[in-house]
């Protein structure tokens, strides 16, 4: 190509081949008018791993059941704690490292956790290309189609869906402008935005740009559950964010995501939480949406466009990282690694420490009516959701280094807590309440006036 | 022989591109012309809104300022810049060069030498030799004194005032 | 090159009014040469507090045995628990806040910890100008003057200083370059760096003029101890400056600061290790030194120059962090606060953790003897030191934000493995071992290869 050729380019981004509308799920059709976008989205069936991320690809024998020639690596095979944590929970039986969106729909087919459980038509909601599909069930109306999918079985609803998370998903067929279809978002951050006094929230229209482009993902990388028996999806951000207050939510509404088969205590399991922890941390406060870190901006012969493979930072750290940190690659890798690794370290401390507190209760299943086994097991519930919630997230706390490992800190201190109920020893009622149930809860330094004028003690600088 | 060849093709590509591309512009002075390569835009846009706009050009940060060396550095920039812009070859997004970081660096001395005086030698001996790196301050951020060697520089203005041209974050 | 050399190429800032030498302690002699470092340098008099730093100005009546009509608040009042942390060991008498340099001598000279202790000499290395002292008492030799004073009562060794920190003390007074004057930092740094494999490090011979900016603040900012019956000043660096080396050089040489008065344990306090936090952090790992952000350079007229007012930098916040981080002061206030509070969280969480495990101990002093209860007080001996190593460090987190919370959630561990040890369970001998004994260590993940090939799985992307 000559500077000639490349002035050309610059002037027009591209060729509109084919007129997208909003029935067109398959991105293939949408990849004539947007060739480079197409063709880096069908990258995502690569599998590369770094220290914590990434996939590893594991070839297997497809069988009839599970047609699959290769999978990730499974993470209960990895730490085998994992089975005992989430005893008598599907997760229990298959648990695998996640890997690209082009697998979204088959490892969802094809896990086990289907056929140890009766999964519902909800699920197809983070796993496929919905907007179409809920548009048809619900003849025009997105809600109404959501609410027709997520009671049905997962099988036949599994019927209506044919592509994985498409650029429908994400994109206005008419400006290619992004937008979020998805129910389970629409009303989350609805909810959320109500609980900080913006009433009447809806996204599409008013959030900004920049905002956007991380909605998008936090359409699906969040922590959610299955309301009533209608099924309906719903992600708990009523109360906020924190983990501290979706742990209130759940102690609010008595949600329990199975019954501990060791420990009998009525527990919660917590799912990819990216969206949540990300906004404890130090890009969401600097701005830094998803999207530049994951699908950042590449330079293509003259354009810069959005690279569509999305996939861990760490295997495109130049364009993910450098524009912003102008640091060599290898420093940056370094960087990560230094929280990971101590993301990594507290995490396998506290899933020792829940695990310790479940062996106590499993040997007093027996007075299971106890008080002081009941308090245990509320403790129990606190040190595994706090647990999961950096275990289930997906960056091994990168996302919010210093709020992860909080989090950690706080699960095991739930789990000594418990344990400390269990000898029949006084421990707050209330899980939450044991951060401020300090004996001796210090004067809040925050309460003090800020800043007084300056007052010159005697000093003796010069004597 | 092989090598030969594809310099000559280098030669041919760059000169034909610094004509071209106005790679003159390199000669020139006129920020405006620098973003004439459409990868300098986002500085230009950067620069439009930094505090030096109405101070400092591109080529008052990033050219010698005295003459010969001026020349030279436009030369050598301007003909391989455009051997890159045309070729495509270069990282993206672009990481100064330790030896413009260093002509940078004396930019701003040239200009603030009068309010550095009592913090920086300027030009000396050159820094002292690092023993040990490991987790030492300095060690994890090579390009704080990369170039500054070439210059003897002690400490690096664009350490803490990487905003001062165009910040791009 | 030196401050007077730069005459040559710009105007010389400063005027050579008096001869300096490298006898002259006394600061306002230096002033007179250096009249803008000076006059801030007297401002360290000033007492403002911040949310957690800064200090606040406590009038008091001045007694006999303490004049002082101005003192810092008592942390013990504020956070009564610590009395029982520390039980039987001075700082349960007296511990207050820090404030500015200009009290260091007056402050070490009329704390209570002098009555109930008989300190020696060692004491003044970091409260006084000791260059000149030093010097005389080993007749021109530095190290000998210290290992004189070292030993000497606290009463006599008084004697020989006379102004709190000096300029003499970071600076050669021929060049104005700065200098380590402090043998405990002389020796502590070289032995780190040995254990880095750099031989023979001199640090006025090798440091870089930026890690001098940091260096100089490290001669009294960091943990310590005194060494053997002739009290030689040490940095227990040896094996690194993490929390867990250090405690493993401490484990290595049983060295103990005193009896727990509850518990019979033999404990360590830490003290101040600013240094040592820091060099956990991203700021030191960014290079920015302590001189960057507590001496920020200030523009003084037409001159740039340190501001000597060495302060919490939320007191000056523009100068401070505003040249690197473009942010409006109050959202940079936030940030810190946001980091502090969490700190703060998991260290009132810590306390009582360490505090129910001396409570448990109380109960059994009767068989203290039993293995049992031994391991439960070496287990008490890690989780104090870990609690204090980020309560005694000052800036509540800041420095290094994650590495903060992680010494705390493993000082709450090792708590709730003393209790475990208590009742009699099987707990790793070793408190140390505790992170890496756990039941089912999962594959590190580390140790597969890096980043081999992509590979193409079947994926499914447009199916
Ligand atoms: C500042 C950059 C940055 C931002 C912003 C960011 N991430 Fe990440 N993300 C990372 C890094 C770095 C990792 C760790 C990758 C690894 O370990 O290989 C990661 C990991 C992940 C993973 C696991 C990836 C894998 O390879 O297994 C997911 C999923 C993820 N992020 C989703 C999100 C979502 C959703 C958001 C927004 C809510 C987000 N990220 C925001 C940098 C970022
Ligand atoms: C709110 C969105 C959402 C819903 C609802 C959802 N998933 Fe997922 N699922 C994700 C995301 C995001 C990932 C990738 C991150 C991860 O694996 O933690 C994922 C990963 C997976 C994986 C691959 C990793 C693994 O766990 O082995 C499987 C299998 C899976 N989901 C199955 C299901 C099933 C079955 C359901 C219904 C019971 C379901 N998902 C419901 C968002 C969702
Ligand atoms: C998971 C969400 C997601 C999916 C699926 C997705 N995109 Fe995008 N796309 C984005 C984001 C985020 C941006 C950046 C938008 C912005 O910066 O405002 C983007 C930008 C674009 C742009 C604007 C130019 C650019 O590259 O920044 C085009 C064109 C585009 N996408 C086409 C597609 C096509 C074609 C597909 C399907 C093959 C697709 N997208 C699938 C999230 C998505
Ligand atoms: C429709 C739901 C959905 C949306 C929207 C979505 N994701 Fe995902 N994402 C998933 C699922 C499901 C997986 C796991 C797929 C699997 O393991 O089979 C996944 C996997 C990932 C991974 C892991 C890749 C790997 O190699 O481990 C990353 C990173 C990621 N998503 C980031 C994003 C980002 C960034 C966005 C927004 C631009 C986004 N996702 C939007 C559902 C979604
Ligand atoms: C769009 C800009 C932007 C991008 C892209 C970005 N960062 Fe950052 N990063 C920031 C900002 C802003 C901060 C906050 C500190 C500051 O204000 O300088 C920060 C802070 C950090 C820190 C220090 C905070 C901590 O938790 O220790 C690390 C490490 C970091 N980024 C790594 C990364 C990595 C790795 C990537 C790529 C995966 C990345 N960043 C991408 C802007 C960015
Ligand atoms: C006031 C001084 C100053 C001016 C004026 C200035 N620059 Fe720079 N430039 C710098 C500094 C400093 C850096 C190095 C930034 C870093 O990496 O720390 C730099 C780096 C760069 C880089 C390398 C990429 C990067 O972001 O580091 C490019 C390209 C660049 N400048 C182009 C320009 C252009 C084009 C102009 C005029 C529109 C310009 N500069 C004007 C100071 C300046
Ligand atoms: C002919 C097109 C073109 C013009 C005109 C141009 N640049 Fe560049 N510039 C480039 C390319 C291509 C690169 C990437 C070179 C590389 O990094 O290998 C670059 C890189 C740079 C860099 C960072 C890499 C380095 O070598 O340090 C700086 C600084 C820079 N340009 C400054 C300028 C200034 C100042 C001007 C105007 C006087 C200018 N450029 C005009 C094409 C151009
Ligand atoms: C062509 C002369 C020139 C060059 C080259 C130059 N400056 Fe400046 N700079 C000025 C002038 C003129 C001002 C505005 C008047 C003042 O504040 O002194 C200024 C202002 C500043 C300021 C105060 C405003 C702000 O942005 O905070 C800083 C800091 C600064 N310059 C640093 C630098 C650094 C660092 C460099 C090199 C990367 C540099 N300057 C290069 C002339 C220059
Ligand atoms: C360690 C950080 C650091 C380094 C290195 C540094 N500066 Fe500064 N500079 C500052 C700070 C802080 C200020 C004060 C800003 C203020 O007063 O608000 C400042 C102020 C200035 C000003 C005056 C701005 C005004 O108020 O008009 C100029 C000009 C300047 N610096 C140029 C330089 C030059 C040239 C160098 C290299 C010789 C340099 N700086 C090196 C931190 C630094
Ligand atoms: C990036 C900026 C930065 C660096 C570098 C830094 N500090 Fe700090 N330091 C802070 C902040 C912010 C605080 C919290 C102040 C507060 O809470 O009011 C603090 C607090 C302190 C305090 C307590 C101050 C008070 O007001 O009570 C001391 C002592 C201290 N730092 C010493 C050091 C030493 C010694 C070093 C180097 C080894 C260092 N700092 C490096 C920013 C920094
Ligand atoms: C000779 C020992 C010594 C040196 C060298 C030293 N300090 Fe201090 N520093 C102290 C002592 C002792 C105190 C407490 C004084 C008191 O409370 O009476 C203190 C207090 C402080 C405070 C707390 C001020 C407040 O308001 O709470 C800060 C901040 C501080 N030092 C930073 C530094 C920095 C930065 C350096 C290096 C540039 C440094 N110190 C060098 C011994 C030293
Ligand atoms: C290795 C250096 C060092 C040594 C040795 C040292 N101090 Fe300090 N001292 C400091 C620093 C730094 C501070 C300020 C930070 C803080 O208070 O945590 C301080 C603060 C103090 C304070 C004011 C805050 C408080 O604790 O009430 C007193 C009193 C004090 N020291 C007494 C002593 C006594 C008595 C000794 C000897 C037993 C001693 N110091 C030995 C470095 C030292
Ligand atoms: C606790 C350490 C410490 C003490 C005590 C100290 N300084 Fe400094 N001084 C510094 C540091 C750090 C710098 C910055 C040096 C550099 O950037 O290389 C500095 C720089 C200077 C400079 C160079 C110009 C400037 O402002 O950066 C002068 C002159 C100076 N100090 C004078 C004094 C005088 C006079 C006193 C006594 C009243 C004094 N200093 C006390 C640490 C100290
Ligand atoms: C000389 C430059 C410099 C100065 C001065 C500085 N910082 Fe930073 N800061 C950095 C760098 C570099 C990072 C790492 C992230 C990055 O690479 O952008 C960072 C990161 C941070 C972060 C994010 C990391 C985290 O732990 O969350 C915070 C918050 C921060 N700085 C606050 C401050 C405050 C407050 C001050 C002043 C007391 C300050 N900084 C002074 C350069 C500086
Ligand atoms: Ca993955
Ligand atoms: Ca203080």
């Amino acid at each position: 190509t000559t500077v000639f050729e490349r002035k050309q380019e610059a002037r027009n981004p591209f060729y509109r081949v084919v007129e997208l509308t909003d029935t067109i799920s398959d991105p293939e059709v949408w990849g004539k008018n947007f060739p480079l976008q197409y063709d880096a989205y069908l990258k995502t069936v690569d599998q590369v791993y770094t220290r914590y991320g990434g996939s590893e690809a594991v070839p297997r024998t497809p069988t009839a059941v599970d047609p699959r020639a290769v999978v990730a690596e499974s993470r209960l095979e990895e730490d085998p704690r994992l089975r005992e944590l989430w005893a008598g929970y599907a997760f229990a039986q298959d648990f695998r490292e996640e890997r690209g969106h082009a697998y979204m729909l088959d490892d969802q087919v094809f896990t086990e956790r289907q056929r140890v459980a009766q999964q519902p038509g909800t699920c197809l909601h983070c796993h496929a290309s919905m907007y179409v599909p809920y548009m048809r069930a619900g003849g025009g109306d997105l809600i109404k189609g959501f609410e027709t999918l997520n009671p049905m079985p997962y099988a036949e609803a599994r019927k209506l869906v044919s592509h994985p998370v498409a650029c429908i998903d994400c994109h206005d067929p008419e400006t290619m402008e992004l937008r979020v279809t998805r129910p389970g978002f629409l009303e989350g951050i609805r909810a959320l935005k109500a609980s900080q006094n913006v009433g009447d929230y809806d996204v599409n229209r008013d959030a900004t740009r920049q905002e956007m482009r991380t909605y998008v993902c936090g359409q699906c990388h969040v922590e959610y559950y299955f309301k009533g028996t209608e099924k309906r999806l719903t992600y708990p951000w009523e109360r906020g964010l924190l983990v501290d207050s979706i742990f209130a939510y759940y102690e609010s509404n008595g949600h329990k995501d199975w019954t501990h088969a060791r420990s009998g205590a009525p527990v919660l399991k917590a799912q990819h939480p990216e969206f949540e922890m990300y906004n404890q941390g130090i890009h969401a406060r600097s701005g830094v949406a998803c999207a530049d870190c994951h699908m950042p901006y590449e330079r293509v012969g003259a354009l810069k466009i959005s690279d569509h493979h999305v996939r861990s930072p760490l295997l495109n750290i130049s364009q993910a990282c450098q524009t912003c940190h102008k640091l060599s690659e290898d420093e940056i890798r370094q960087r990560v690694y230094t929280i990971q690794d101590r993301t990594f370290e507290m995490r396998n401390i506290a899933i020792d420490a829940v695990l310790d507190l479940v062996r106590g209760l499993e040997q007093r299943r027996a007075d299971s009516a106890a008080p002081a086994v009941r308090t245990a097991q509320r403790y129990q519930r606190a040190a595994q959701f706090f647990t999961d919630f950096v275990e289930a997230e997906n960056s091994m706390g990168f996302h919010a280094d210093q709020e992860a490992v909080r989090i950690l800190g706080n699960a095991v201190n739930y789990a000594r807590l418990g344990q400390a109920a269990l000898r029949g020893e006084p421990v707050p009622a209330e899980p939450l309440a044991a951060a401020d149930a300090s004996a001796h809860r210090p004067r809040p330094r925050g309460e003090r006036p800020e800043r007084p004028g300056a007052l010159g003690g005697e000093g003796g600088g010069t004597r | 022989m092989l090598a030969a060849a594809v310099i000559g093709a280098a030669l041919g590509l760059g000169a034909y591109t610094f004509i071209y591309a106005k790679g003159a512009s390199y000669l020139s002075t006129d920020p405006a012309v620098c973003a004439n390569c459409h990868i300098m835009g986002e500085h230009f846009a950067a620069w439009q809104r930094s505090s030096h706009r109405a101070v400092a050009g591109c080529a008052d940060c990033h050219m010698p300022h005295d003459l010969i060396g001026k020349y030279a550095a436009k030369a050598s920039n301007g003909f391989w810049h455009s051997v890159a812009f045309t070729t495509g070859r270069f990282p993206d997004p672009l990481l100064i060069k330790p030896h413009n970081r260093a002509i940078v660096e004396r930019a701003c001395r040239d200009c603030h030498e009068a309010v550095t005086a009592a913090i920086d030698a300027g030009e000396g001996p050159p820094p002292r030799v690092r023993a040990g790196a490991g987790g030492t301050p300095t060690g994890n951020r090579p390009q704080l004194h990369d170039g500054l060697g070439a210059t003897g520089e002690e400490f690096s203005c664009t350490f803490c005032h990487t905003y001062v041209g165009h910040w791009v974050r």
